[in-house]
């Protein structure tokens, strides 16, 4: 089954609250599974946030982010019908992406 | 004798206390932000896609599954279990620590449903009635290498494990709060979780071998639990420590 | 969540197979920073030489995690110009934990739930006019539950 | 002997509340039948996993006691169990005591018995699940009593290691419905660990007693 994003945005007045919801491992290399192996490394390592088509945040992060991450991100001077994209590229060099109109 | 006791123990009882109820605070304003940026959301989106999934060797979707308030109807049907029904359809394995299943997946979904719906588990059947003597049974009763019973630890008020607090869970205050917040987001593992896994884990720290998931045994303690902490209106899927 | 805000919220979630990639040109993650073991190292290959402590970079974060697997950290940076904001964990064994660079419409805001080995300080570095400014805050993991 | 200890250890607490020798004499059983029948549906309903074994489930005589009395069986009951329990207890034959740093290493630790616990993962007391002990620890539980400056008040002797040893080998030789575990008759730790505890408890250079 294709993992899901969810994007979530509030408006007030020009300002959107932006909400990303993600599943994925975030494997930090050093965890063991129940049989005592090394569960390898797999982290989102970038992720891309496009409003209307033009890049307006660039984010890379480590294993140290939590499972399943969350992020939360601002944008100013935006109305509603304005459309966002969101991607990301992990460490295996899998993607997803998922894209929103602002309600 | 009693009267130096309790001389000793005001001397005692000054700083550690504030430290204490800071840190409760503290715990508190953390569970809160957890619960502010959890992804539970997902595991109803993931549940939703599932319920309307054409799949298996009929083709067929749960979309006309019937949970007890008629086919299709989900809406507040989570809120009124656990409750019997006559076929055996609902035994079904769910997940582990080590391999999650999409029935936890599908329980987001369906408990998600009954949001605002207050808890009203079966008890009017003679099986229900059985289910919650057998489950009140089982919560009192110590057993394993650590002689723990449920009410070991969810026996008084007040007290707590580590910093975590711990409801007891044999009274309607309580469980209440327990029941209508499960399933749930579990941050320790970062998966999504049922009250029956909670149940099991709790097998685990008590020292014994582990519950067969959707054995009578874990209906009947979660039909204790819920029956007795029914009336609150359901919330979940919650976020839990 | 409250339904009312939820259904008004209700965006639909698209599925990455298939696709097409209009956003294939991610910026290369920076594998010297992220693979420094100590906060200095890493702040040296981001390009940070030194910085000023500033209190218009607000650190958001519990005092106490009773798990360190999540820890929600809040950064704000106040610094009119802001570009980009890192987030560093001290402790951790890789403490370069995340960089943003924000352009046009981004507010320099970034929330994120990251993981604590241990009781940590989260730094906050963020760049504005060609200079560096940094702000820690300190977050003690407890052992909760029944520790084991 | 019961009825000073459980003082003493109130002494030492920081509020009343922890005083958790407190028996609540609710009733659960009205008779051995209800026992079996709730013992056959354990049988049936729970599978063994990892270390933990069936063999977990079987009562002894304690169990039945306590779980027929509401915690509070009668003294005459509760005597001739409680000298029994006594009889498990095997004292060391040299020192009592051990490392005090190792000690905390074992009351921090929670681990030991669990089914997922490996054959190589070292059993720990869980002690701070339920005691406060060392102030530096402000992660502590509240399920038994506070234990912070237990060697302070009572002095390092011979004696106190004894009960010391004793008690946490087996702490239903002194109460036999305590609620806590039986750590050294049910194999969960070691003697030395036991030595190493009472080191943490009574030690003065402990962290316990500073």
């Amino acid at each position: 089954m294709a993992e899901p994003m969810k994007i979530r945005a509030t408006l007030k007045g020009d300002l959107a609250e932006v909400r990303v919801l993600m599943v994925h491992p975030m494997e930090t290399g050093q965890r063991k599974d129940a049989e005592g192996r090394l569960v390898p490394a797999h982290f989102i390592q970038e992720v891309s946030v496009r409003l209307n088509g033009r890049s307006v945040l660039e984010g890379q992060i480590s294993q140290a982010v939590s499972r399943n991450p969350v992020f939360s991100f601002r944008l100013k001077g935006v109305k509603a019908g304005d459309k966002l994209e969101i991607a990301w590229l992990d460490s295996k060099g899998e993607r997803s992406q998922a894209e929103a109109a602002i309600a | 004798m009693q009267r130096i006791a309790a001389l000793a123990l005001a001397a005692a009882a000054g700083a550690p206390c504030a430290l204490a109820q800071d840190a409760k605070t503290e715990i508190e304003k953390y569970q809160q932000m957890i619960a502010d940026s959890s992804p539970v959301e997902l595991f109803e989106l993931q549940g939703e896609t599932l319920w309307s999934k054409r799949q298996g060797p009929k083709d067929a979707s749960l979309e006309q599954c019937d949970l007890g308030l008629g086919a299709g109807v989900l809406k507040g049907a989570y809120a009124q279990l656990p409750r019997y029904f006559r076929d055996e359809a609902t035994k079904r394995v769910f997940g582990n620590e080590d391999r999650p299943s999409e029935m936890e997946y599908l329980s987001a979904y369906i408990a998600a449903q009954s949001r605002g719906a207050p808890m009203a588990p079966g008890t009017a059947h003679p099986k229900e009635a059985a289910a919650y003597e057998l489950g009140r049974k089982l919560f009192f009763y110590r057993a394993g290498p650590w002689d723990f019973s449920c009410a070991s630890c969810h026996g008084e008020p007040g007290k707590r494990i580590r910093m975590q607090e711990l409801p007891v869970l044999s009274s309607r205050a309580g469980a209440g709060p327990v029941v209508a917040t499960w399933p749930a987001y579990r941050v320790s593992n970062s998966q999504f979780k049922t009250m029956q896994w909670r149940i099991n884990d709790c097998y685990r720290q008590m020292r014994m071998p582990e519950p067969t998931y959707a054995s009578d045994l874990t209906i009947a303690l979660a039909t204790y639990l819920t029956v007795t902490g029914k009336g609150d209106p359901y919330r979940g899927p919650g976020t839990k420590r | 969540m409250n339904p009312a805000r939820r259904i008004a919220l209700k965006i639909a979630a698209v599925l990455a197979a298939g696709l097409a990639a209009p956003l294939s040109a991610l910026a290369a993650w920076n594998k010297e920073a992220f693979q420094s073991k100590t906060a200095a190292n890493a702040l040296k290959e981001l390009g940070v030489a030194a910085s000023t402590e500033s209190k218009d970079i607000l650190i958001e974060a519990p005092q106490i995690a009773e798990n360190g697997a999540v820890v929600p950290i809040e950064v704000t940076s106040n610094l009119p110009g802001t570009r980009s904001i890192a987030l560093v964990i001290d402790k951790n064994p890789f403490p370069l934990t995340a960089r943003f660079e924000f352009s046009e419409s981004a507010v320099p805001y970034v929330k994120v739930n990251v993981k604590l080995g241990e009781s940590s300080f989260v730094r906050a570095v963020a760049e504005a006019g060609g200079r560096h400014y940094s702000a820690a805050r300190e977050v003690k993991v407890t052992i909760g539950g029944c520790g084991g | 002997m019961r009825m000073t200890t459980a003082l003493r250890v109130c002494a030492a607490a920081t509020a009343l509340a922890a005083c958790a020798d407190t028996p609540v004499a609710e009733r659960h059983f009205s008779s051995e039948s209800e026992l079996r029948e709730v013992q056959a549906v354990l049988k049936r309903d729970i599978h063994a996993r990892g270390s933990a074994t069936l063999a977990r489930l079987e009562p002894d005589a304690l169990q039945q006691a306590c779980n027929l009395n509401g915690n509070a069986p009668t003294e005459a009951l509760a005597k001739p169990l409680e000298a029994e329990q006594m009889a498990t207890i095997r004292y060391p034959a040299g020192s009592l005591t051990g490392d005090w740093k190792r000690g905390e290493k074992i009351a921090q630790s929670g681990r030991g018995l669990q089914w997922n616990d490996g054959p190589k993962d070292v059993a720990g007391g869980s002690c701070y699940n339920c005691h406060e002990l060392a102030p530096q620890e402000p992660s502590f539980g509240t399920l038994g009593p506070s234990l912070r400056g237990f060697g302070k008040v009572r002095g390092n002797t011979p004696e106190m290691q004894r009960y010391a040893y004793g008690r946490i080998y087996n702490s239903k030789a002194f109460n036999l419905c305590s609620q806590m575990p039986r750590l050294g008759q049910s194999g969960t730790l070691s003697e030395q660990q036991i030595k190493d505890l009472v080191a943490y408890l009574l030690d003065p250079e402990s962290p316990v007693n500073r």
